[in-house]
């Protein structure tokens, strides 16, 4: 089976562009270009180049050996803690802001959940002098406070969505608003492997990345350049695809991804999208989406903000579907704890987000010649406030 | 003949309602739809709430949550709507997002919508190809008519080929924006209101978001078959009620 | 002139090891090792692969185009920013708890004020499995609770210096109690190039790696392996003993070190320490200190943490009396713009320690030709609440 | 002959109490002196109060701030003490750290010390290595003893290079740790005192840091010439005052 997306922007069942005709222009002028413009070698340099002086890349493969002696087996992890502005979401707005100046696009839009999205657009516009507005629902925007300082810090103007839940999925209905009502000069940067194709493809081309540095490194460390087991958490599913990406088709390689289950499954207040997630149109693709019995989209509950969508990329749910990765959900409590043993145990204060994947450890058993790959996607920093509050540190 | 059909024949400018089911109250639908068809309007569109109706200003939004807090769903929408060919003539279109329809299972929506003499639907964000491929052929068989978008950005090739797969008319936006009123038109939408005349489509077209009174709707209709009315309709819906619907239609009328 | 140390642990007229007796032992251990210790091999294989996998180095030297554009010469900046845990601080510490290691210690204090060196020290006890005390003042406790809360996440153990002012200098005071009662199991961890000989200086060639990489980027880059300028800021001075250190005796390199004159260098609240400093023994070596008429070690003021400290390490008290350097004094309201600007124009939020050095380029004129490397020396993720204080962000 | 020296002829074991200068009050200097002379101490530490204390426990700390901000520094201590010698005969030691002393200039510092009849300095932070090459000189022109410190860590060899240096008294450090008073000693420090004692140095040994009370003082002394007594006292002056001095010498002698 192949598992990239085909021709017609679908991953098996997933994907697609179910956009408003009002749409059709931006979408369409994407669709028809992604690949020409990030296939030439120019663009190619100067993304390599500003991956590599800007945002610190390659990032480190680093074998974590306290983590690794204690599950016994061998655990890497993937650090894209260290990018400029503290997640992997960087790589892909650096792809998308080079593409916007190539199709003359004078205004950048984005939407943002935890802030960590909208904090790499506002950093990859400030970057290239460009006008950037980025959407943020009005509870998240008084939740994530340091991150609506960084935006405005690098110029941003951060407008609250002040409808529906006032979260993720409002902040995002805006952003498509604004586009709609912007059809000529703006780009929308979409922060993860969600939206109308071609989006998911394109980000995860960004991302990409990450599994073709982890590739090389391994085989300097490993002699072989795949790992036995890739393991990421997934909100929308950037990280996870971007670490997958290579591995994809190679059926040596087991893919674990691992969502939210927030306060459980059962709990009505959780982002387990795999779990209870059905068949879905939203954002403009077809995909897996928590939502009520009446096709009305649920609001998801997660600790931490990133993971805090009501679903996951087209990728993801045919990766779900196809069972070509195993899916654990993982409730608050034990990311939480695994946010403070990282912490203890190497020294990396892991985004909380990030801090889900390692749970796997637990749910899961690995052999001690086993090669096990964590994409360590984002640090805490952004996140001390609930580790103090949760902790009374 | 489709109803829709029937209206468009001969040069009467058309005007039509658009309004979100449940709204002001979860049972307005129909006392709505009464007051409409005796004020003299040519068509409705009734709107099919929908959590995140992303091609919609703040007013119709505010309008589609109020309707699902008042419980307004899809069965609830179809049995309040079951019989309503007893009392209304005019063309009834639906309007809604694609997911809803989808998770009440597309067959069965499009029975049901049969039954109760629905003539027509809009679904923003449904594209015209994937509509081609997969749902036309259904829609047909009940006889239900699917409505297209185009804007000013649409490209001529597009739009013809938009008529080609349209029945009923063409919902041409005023402007590449979200529904939303506005007071007057500028020069970019005549413009684009008159070439679009100038294809000489075989589908006629409606204009649609950013009409609110009675110069925009003369603007509109001008250079086409009608014009909808959203927003401005919905807000003097909350301001004046259901009872007051006459004169608003007259308002625009006049 | 020869700028590095001498035999006897001096820089011209400063160094030395001004200390009692009770500490002799513990730095005469260290003066005769660490010499052996970092030349061994063995040593240095498991440092750079430690810096490399796990710090994320070598850090970018990047190309500041808006900035060069706007100021009209070439102006790179070396991203200590991106290191893990957000500053060039864990170079040092990395350095510093492998030769605790080799020295047999079960045990590691420090002190800290703005937090950065705290967390750099709790980290790398966390990936040895080293226990952590680090002494912190009192009133910084209460000013940098997010650096409180990651050394506690961390897992070391943080201990309010409450003497004297209940800032850094005081916590520095605590850490040498502390050792003075542990002679035996303990190592002290110091932050920067300043306390006894050989602090200085190993803290120095630890940070060292800064001007090493430096010299090979811009050889890829200018076709040179120096630039014309070098220009840092300086609390105890080492980031900017980092960044000078392979050009100290390259006179064709020019230095610029920029202090902090917090209010107003006549306000009676900076940290000019070159400005206002005179001869003086503190914490060990004879440096230039902020001090009465009477002797008595003054209180500095900075609004950045990191600069609040009285002094400057000997290195940088000679380089400064044979004016091998250029020191320039920046009040708070410049480097806070400064730091503002630097988002705004290369999306990168610097420390408002870092924010300090840019202000050179108000402060002296570059030709177009020139090169001149900042160094970046921490990101500003610590600082956003000063940040948002300020500008009512 | 150094007043230092004449006290420790013969085999009499020595009391000697350190305080700060100008604490609790800033002209208590004097008569604490003079109340110390009276209960029959042997000699006393004067402690010049510094910023920074590095070597010193929280006690001593806390009276050394206490001192500056009641306004005690250099010049005013050595105004307070001219003069001193038409009333206390016992040797006189100042205690207090490098920097000041730098400050005031060592030179000046030194004859100042000398024109009132100080004995000797005892400056922490000021290694043995640096004051044999570079202050030695002019200490012996003005008569001035410098005592060291030794700790349980100190190695024999370093010992016997500070017995050379040395004149006065050796301070023994009786555990590796800031000051600070302790009810009793254990074994490693009653190993160390015997350690010292079986090395026969040439300059005699005085016991500090945790004496504070009769039983310590004792296991001190028993390998040692004397001992020295700082928190304990301050703690005391703290709570008693500067009249019941005699009360505490007492209590540590009987
Ligand atoms: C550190 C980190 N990891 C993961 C995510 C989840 O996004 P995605 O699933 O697209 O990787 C986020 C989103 O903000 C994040 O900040
Ligand atoms: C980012 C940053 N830069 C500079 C400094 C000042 O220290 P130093 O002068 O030792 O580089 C600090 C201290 O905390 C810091 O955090």
């Amino acid at each position: 089976m192949n598992y990239n997306v085909d021709e017609k922007g679908y991953y098996g069942d997933f994907g697609g562009a179910y956009i408003p005709e009002m749409l059709y222009p931006n979408v369409e002028e994407l669709r028809q270009n992604y690949l020409s413009i990030t296939a030439d070698p120019d663009f190619k340099k100067q993304f390599d180049e500003l991956l590599k002086v800007y945002v610190g890349r390659p990032t480190p493969l680093y074998f974590a050996k306290r983590l690794s002696e204690k599950y016994n087996t061998r655990i890497y992890l993937k650090r894209e803690d260290l990018c400029h502005t503290g997640a992997h979401k960087v790589n892909n707005t650096i792809g998308q802001i080079l593409l916007a100046q190539r199709l003359g696009k004078k205004r950048i839009i984005a939407e943002t959940g935890a802030g960590q999205h909208g904090v790499a657009t506002a950093t990859v516009c400030a970057l290239m002098g460009i006008e950037c507005i980025v959407y943020m629902g009005e509870l998240d925007i008084k939740r994530q406070a340091p991150n609506v300082a960084r935006m405005k810090m690098l110029g941003a103007e951060v407008r609250p969505a002040q409808s529906g839940s006032k979260t993720l999925k409002d902040a995002t209905n805006e952003a498509i608003r604004d586009w709609i009502n912007n059809p000529v000069d703006t780009h929308y940067i979409i922060g993860s492997v969600v939206g109308p194709h071609p989006y998911p493809d394109m980000v995860a081309r960004f991302q990409a990345v990450i599994s073709e540095e982890t590739k090389w490194q391994l085989e300097e460390t490993e002699g072989r350049n795949y790992p036995d087991h890739v393991i990421a958490c997934v909100g929308g599913g950037s990280n996870a695809a971007g670490l997958y990406y290579h591995y994809l088709n190679d059926e040596r390689v087991n893919i674990i991804t691992v969502e939210a289950a927030g306060k459980g499954i059962d709990s009505g207040e959780s982002a387990a999208t795999s779990a209870l997630g059905k068949e879905v149109i939203i954002h403009g693709s077809k995909t897996l989406l928590m939502q009520t019995p009446d096709g009305q989209i649920t609001e998801p509950y997660s600790i931490s903000a990133g993971l805090d969508y009501p679903g996951v990329g087209p990728m993801h749910a045919h990766l779900f579907r196809s069972q070509r990765a195993e899916f654990i959900s993982i409730p608050d409590q034990e990311a939480m704890d695994w946010g403070l043993t990282l912490s203890q145990m190497e020294g990396i204060i892991p985004a909380i987000e990030t801090a889900h994947a390692f749970a796997a450890l637990d749910a899961r058993k690995f052999g001690p010649e086993e090669v096990v790959v964590f994409n360590c996607s984002g640090r805490g920093d952004k996140d001390l406030d609930t580790y103090i509050d949760y902790f009374k540190l | 003949m489709n109803r829709i059909d029937q209206k468009f024949k001969g040069d009467k400018k058309l005007l039509s309602i658009y309004f979100s089911a449940g709204y002001p109250n979860l049972e307005d639908t129909v006392p709505v739809l009464k007051k409409l068809q005796v004020a003299g309007v040519d068509m409705v569109e009734i709107g099919l709430p929908f959590s995140d109706p992303l091609a919609d200003g703040p007013t119709i939004q505010e309008s589609s949550t109020q309707a699902l807090r008042n419980g307004m769903n899809t069965e609830k929408l179809f049995s309040q709507l079951d019989g309503i060919r007893k009392e209304i003539e005019i063309p009834l279109v639906l309007m809604g997002y694609f997911n809803p329809m989808m998770q009440y299972g597309i067959e069965k929506f499009c029975q049901r919508c049969e039954s109760i003499g629905i003539d027509g639907l809009i679904i923003p964000d449904l594209p015209v190809d994937v509509y081609h491929e997969h749902y036309k052929t259904l829609f047909d068989q009940h006889g239900l008519y699917n409505m297209f978008l185009i804007t000013p950005q649409t490209s001529d090739k597009r739009i013809r080929y938009i008529d080609q797969v349209s029945n009923g008319f063409i919902y041409m936006v005023s402007s590449a924006s979200v529904t939303g009123a506005k007071n007057t038109f500028g020069k970019t939408q005549t413009d684009y209101f008159q070439r679009i005349q100038k294809m000489e489509l075989n589908t006629p077209t409606v204009v649609g978001f950013g009409i609110s009174n009675a110069e925009t709707y003369q603007a509109a209709t001008k250079e086409s078959r009608g014009a909808i009315i959203g927003s401005a309709f919905i807000k003097f819906l909350k301001e004046k009620g259901v009872e007051n619907i006459p004169e608003f239609i007259q308002s625009i009328r006049d």
